[in-house]
């Protein structure tokens, strides 16, 4: 990643504007949707998704996941899977 | 009289559906002993047979053997049979399959830090309403006096009397911290969680004096928190209760 | 110190493509998914057991935790802005940046401060109830990594960037590092915002 | 200690191709020397140093949790009977005159689980081995974060120092056994607060371990060493950091509940309405106690295949260099291990059963246990059939490992009854449970230990163990090991629980108590059969028999540097040319071929 060309960089340099705005609105977003007083499962679905694409746009662009080698998604793969496990298995028994 | 009951090995089963876990223990260890006696074999014979001897080397060219895949997939399918054949079945019926309200005597048993408190909801069925507050020495469980349903429940300190042939329905709950109410010859085990109440159920087919064990550890006393599990005929456990209830009623009526 | 000569420090393996300092920063960040994953399930275990649990909104500041979230995000923007003028090779911008995301970091850490010692006032301390509990012990462990964060920030502020004059390359790596923890910071707020204080 | 640099630096003739520099490779050994003895020893950033002082550690707290255990035999098969000899210089908080209290007891119970598990096996088994072995095998010149592997030496001694502390505050060391269920450890006294902040810098210190691990495994390969031509130890110990880095994390969380609970008063694990001692507990409640055991039981199963794993590593290695002939089936090996790590993390409730647990999940965790059987089941049959068609040496590291095959064989299928739910209603927590762990723990994870101590002695110090000691030592400890756990499944099936004070109360464990006397007898017997290894491994530090580089004549890398491996481990470069496991090739003079000799020789 360090060894970018000058041009290269000033183009992520750009997007990473462009994501800042996108993050900002999201907030905003999320917590108009919050008072819109849905109901509860749609409440919980609508904060969840628009937190996910917050955390996807910050972990692809500013952690450069979207330019990543495959070794770290295969350690984030096995990570979110256990992840997941131990979310939900406890709350279904 | 103890002797008979208790050995080295599995106790007396007392229970009318005990003998679906040892039957499960039995074919389990009898697959395992099968299993470990012909693998240690060959580990021996191998052992002796490719030990090293003078002028002899050992051939790298790996003979590719069937027999253990075969082994090794036979494993795993008696580990599905032993599954759906043996545990689920068992563990649903005594998680599950409770007998009906009606046909069954309905106890409480109310765990704390070293006794178990027996609760009979006497002749009405009903079970006196419980008040952690109104707690005390005398009143171990917080029997709430003003509730009439409270008023001919008989209860016991760590002694459970039951009648022979008849589906008991228990109802655990604990007052401080986890136990876990066991009675080996029942074939019985249940944690009891505080906070929550959770019911087992069994059936006795023999009477005789046998004992209820706290199986979680829960505190310093965990060693001595043992309860009397007697199961009686029912005519013999019927005027017991009735004794009880009497004395418990005889004191209301001044 | 003298340590063997260990490769691939500031160079990425021929076959991973990645550096050891990367490789061993993303395992870090996998531990601590894991970490905040048993403190989130301590959180939906303990919703799913009792039936009344308070709506966020009614007892927390929703406007001031909006704007301690784009502070939050501000500051990583700043951040991954500090590694990008190390790739483009000017160490006063560098500092310019750090210096605002470790401003903004303590900004973060100041509302916090503020929220708390305005909930201790109301007499409601994390014994008052499992919601108060659960807030107080996410919030609290995320402010001691946004604390953490800082920390490591200031090292690199200013005694950390003596390297950038021997090795140049090494120093934009860490640099790097730095930034992937502390937007993995943010993103655990970005989890944690909506489901403390909007569900 | 002992890595004097006695081999002369011959400048290396053919230039670097590599990119690492070989002037500052010999400037840094040159530097190593300069350094005071305390950053050379004490605060070292060699691999090899840490990995000593890992071992070393690590085997103090395994023989003071054996001390443990040895005190509570005493209760067990005589209670209330006062303990000779010693008895008297125990505190009026442990025992009066000799006479042991239940919160004593209950106290070397739990820390006898803790030490043994989180002080004893697993620093010895990934920090010591670990930490030694792997750059050497992988042919790396150290760990990929020296100063990080040194920080997670000193916060795994912190936390054990503030484990033995614990013994000594008011009220005494954690008593609500190793696997701490609140509500009982949310009033236990301030032991359990010094239990639980001694865990928080274990847990860090194994996570801060496996890190390095897995960057040093996949990064730091020598040349021609591919992923399948690693050795199985290293194989093992790279699946172990995975379980450390993954399943350590959710019990820091639950430390950090517990300590919110026990400090600030917060009720996590505490339901409302409790009673304590007849007073109501102003706990704001609403807690709920499963959830610590879905917590702890997550880190707890992956913690004991991080237990077994190292194990397999070092018995493979062993019984392959002394049988003399390629392991059979390295990739079903490989895959098993694999396997095994990726369930692990998906059986913890079979813990849980009987906790009120509906019988959908209870069949979902039944079904997982089930399949994790297989793997192991693979694994041994693999190590067995290495042994036909080899020429088999019986030197005492061979002993060890072939013993553990069987004692593995027998902690492994004792878990089937207790995989399956409705088997487990009578053998829940009663010491059918001990026996089985115990079986996977001592006979198998500590023998596949010593084994490793036997077998790499020669390349730590330069010297070889004493083999009649070695025997001495094998064979009692094979005999008493197997007195004390085989006896244990007979007191299971008679449903006496385990963590009793005293078991005569009960009827049904007053019929085994002969038992529990032939029981406690083996284990003192057991404490003496370890004086031979004592003696064995620090006299042979000095008047032990000089060995060369490759005594076992291995194939694996570490044979390949100097005894004991200077700073950087390798004076040249080693370059892989061949898998890890070529023994007996045929047309060849040597029945064994290293990984790096050259095609000719």
């Amino acid at each position: 990643m360090s060894a970018l060309s000058h041009g290269g960089i000033r183009r992520h340099v750009r997007s990473y504007i462009g994501v800042f705005a996108a993050l900002a609105v999201l907030t905003l977003v999320t917590v108009a949707v919050s008072n819109l007083r849905l109901a509860f499962f749609f409440a919980i679905a609508a904060a969840l998704l628009i937190a996910v694409v917050k955390a996807s746009l910050v972990a692809g662009f500013f952690m450069h996941l979207a330019f990543e080698r495959v070794i770290i998604f295969v350690l984030l793969f096995f990570t979110f899977l256990f992840f997941l496990a131990l979310l939900i298995l406890p709350a279904l028994s | 009289m103890q002797e008979k009951y208790y050995g080295w090995g599995l106790p007396v089963d007392v229970s009318v559906h005990g003998w679906q876990v040892d039957q499960l223990i039995v074919v389990v260890h009898v697959f395992m002993a099968v299993l470990f006696i012909g693998w240690f074999s060959f580990l021996i014979y191998a052992l002796i047979r490719f030990r090293q001897k003078p002028a002899h080397q050992a051939d790298a060219r790996a003979r590719h053997f069937k027999l253990p895949t075969y082994v090794e997939a036979g494993v795993a399918l008696f580990e599905v049979v032993l599954l759906c054949a043996f545990s689920f079945p068992i563990f649903s019926q005594a998680r599950n399959e409770f007998p009906r309200e009606d046909k069954a005597l309905k106890v409480r048993v109310v765990a704390e830090q070293f006794a178990w408190n027996v609760h009979y909801p006497g002749k009405d069925g009903l079970f006196g309403r419980m008040d952690p507050k109104l707690i005390k020495a005398v009143n171990p469980l917080g029997l709430d006096p003003a509730d009439p349903a409270g008023r001919d429940d008989v209860t016991t300190v760590n002694q459970l009397r039951v009648p022979v042939h008849t589906p008991v329905i228990v109802e655990l709950a604990s007052k401080d911290v986890i136990h876990s109410f066991a009675i080996p010859v029942m074939r019985v085990k249940q944690d009891v969680i505080p906070g929550q109440t959770v019911r087992s159920w069994f059936e006795a087919k023999q009477t005789g004096n046998f004992q209820i064990v706290c199986a979680q550890l829960c505190g310093l006393g965990h060693y001595r928190m043992r309860g009397f599990f007697t199961v009686q005929d029912k005519d013999e456990f019927r005027t017991w209760f009735d004794a009880e209830t009497a004395k418990k009623t005889g004191q209301k009526q001044p | 110190m003298s340590t063997a000569v260990i490769p691939y420090i500031s160079e990425s393996h021929p076959v991973t493509g990645v550096t050891n300092s990367k490789l061993g920063t993303w395992c870090f960040l996998a531990s601590e998914v894991m970490l905040f994953g048993g403190l989130f399930s301590a959180y939906v275990l303990l919703r799913t057991g009792t039936l009344e649990w308070p709506h966020g909104k009614e007892l927390l500041n929703v406007p001031l935790a909006t704007v301690n979230t784009l502070v939050l995000i501000t500051s990583s923007v700043t951040m991954v802005m500090s590694w990008a003028s190390l790739v483009m090779k000017s160490l006063s911008r560098y500092r310019f940046f750090m210096g605002l995301t470790i401003l903004l970091g303590l900004a973060f850490l100041v509302v916090k401060a503020f929220e708390y010692g305005h909930k201790f006032q109301h007499h409601l301390f994390p014994s008052t109830g499992t919601f108060y509990a659960v807030y107080f012990t996410l919030t609290g462990l995320h402010g001691l990594h946004v604390l953490g964060g800082i920390l490591v920030n200031l090292y690199f502020l200013v005694p950390g960037s003596r390297l950038w004059r021997t090795n140049p390359e090494q120093f934009t790596g860490r640099i790097e590092c730095a930034g992937l923890y502390w937007h993995f910071v943010d993103l655990v707020w970005i989890f944690l915002f909506p489901v403390l204080y909007l569900l | 200690m002992n890595s004097e640099l006695g081999s002369t630096l011959k400048r290396p003739k053919r230039p670097d191709k590599s990119n690492h520099k070989m002037e500052s490779l010999m400037g840094g050994r040159r530097e190593n020397e300069k350094l005071p003895f305390w950053r050379r020893y004490i605060f070292s950033q060699d691999h090899k140093v840490i990995g000593i002082q890992y071992g070393i550690t690590g085997l103090c707290f395994l023989l003071f949790g054996f001390t443990l255990m040895m005190l509570m035999r005493w209760q067990l098969a005589y209670p209330g009977k006062p303990l000779p000899l010693i008895g008297q210089f125990f505190p009026e908080t442990a025992m009066i005159s000799g006479i042991m209290l239940p919160e004593f007891y209950n106290q070397l119970g739990a820390m006898h689980g803790t030490i043994m598990v989180f002080l004893g096996v697993v620093p010895l088994a990934v920090g010591g081995f670990g930490n030694y072995f792997l750059p050497l095998q992988v042919g790396a010149p150290d760990m990929a974060f020296p100063k990080l592997n040194m920080v997670s030496y000193w916060f795994y001694f912190v936390g054990g120092v503030v484990m033995i502390a614990s013994f000594f505050v008011p009220g005494g060391a954690a008593q609500s056994g190793w696997t701490s269920y609140p509500p009982l450890a949310d009033i236990a006294p301030t032991g359990q607060t010094l239990w639980l902040v001694g865990m928080a810098f274990l847990i860090n210190s194994s996570l801060l371990g496996s890190l390095n691990f897995i960057v040093t495994t996949v990064q730091l390969r020598t040349e021609g060493m591919s992923f399948f031509r690693l050795p199985f130890f290293v194989w093992a110990q790279f699946v172990t950091a995975f379980l450390l880095l993954l399943a350590f994390p959710p019990l820091m969380a639950a430390a950090v509940l517990q300590l919110m609970d026990r400090l600030a008063h917060t009720s996590f694990f505490m339901p409302s309405g409790l009673v304590v001692a007849g007073k109501v507990l102003e706990a704001s409640g609403g807690g709920n106690p499963l959830l610590w055991q879905h917590l702890f039981w997550f880190l707890a199963h992956p913690e004991v295949y991080v237990l077994i794993l190292p194990a397999m590593g070092i018995v493979a290695e062993i019984i392959t260099c002394n049988t003399r002939k390629p392991i059979y089936g390295y990739k079903a090996l490989v895959y098993s291990a694999l396997f095994i790590g990726f369930m692990s993390f998906l059986v913890w409730a079979h813990h849980m059963y009987l906790t009120g647990m509906g019988t959908k999940m209870s069949a979902f965790f039944q079904i997982t246990t089930m399949i994790i059987s297989i793997p192991s089941v693979i694994v041994l049959t693999t190590m067995v059939l290495t042994l036909w068609g080899g020429s088999i040496r019986f030197n005492t590291p061979m002993l060890f490992a072939i013993a553990f095959l069987p004692m593995f064989g027998i902690g492994g299928l004792t878990g089937l009854p207790l995989g399956l739910a409705a088997a487990d209603i009578h053998l829940h927590d009663t010491y059918y449970v001990i026996g089985h762990f115990h079986y996977v723990v001592a006979p198998g994870t500590i023998f596949a230990l010593f084994a490793g101590i036997y077998h790499w002695f020669p390349k730590i110090t330069g010297r070889r163990m004493s083999e009649t000691l070695g025997k001495i030592h094998f064979w009692s400890s094979l005999a008493f090991i197997n007195g004390i756990f085989m006896p244990m499944f007979l007191q299971g099936l008679a449903g006496v629980s385990r963590r009793l004070f005293d078991p005569t109360q009960y009827a049904h464990a007053l019929s085994t108590q002969p038992l529990n006397v032939f029981i406690s007898i083996c284990a003192w017997l057991l404490g003496l059969a370890q004086i031979p290894f004592i003696l064995n491994f620090f006299g042979s530090l000095f008047w032990g028999r000089r060995t060369g580089q490759n005594p076992w004549e291995a194939t694996t890398l570490e044979w390949a540097a100097p005894s004991p491996p200077p700073h950087g481990n390798f004076p040249k470069p080693v370059r892989v040319y061949r898998g890890p496991y070529e023994y007996s090739a045929p047309g060849r003079k040597k029945d064994f071929w290293p990984q790096n000799a050259l095609e000719a020789d």
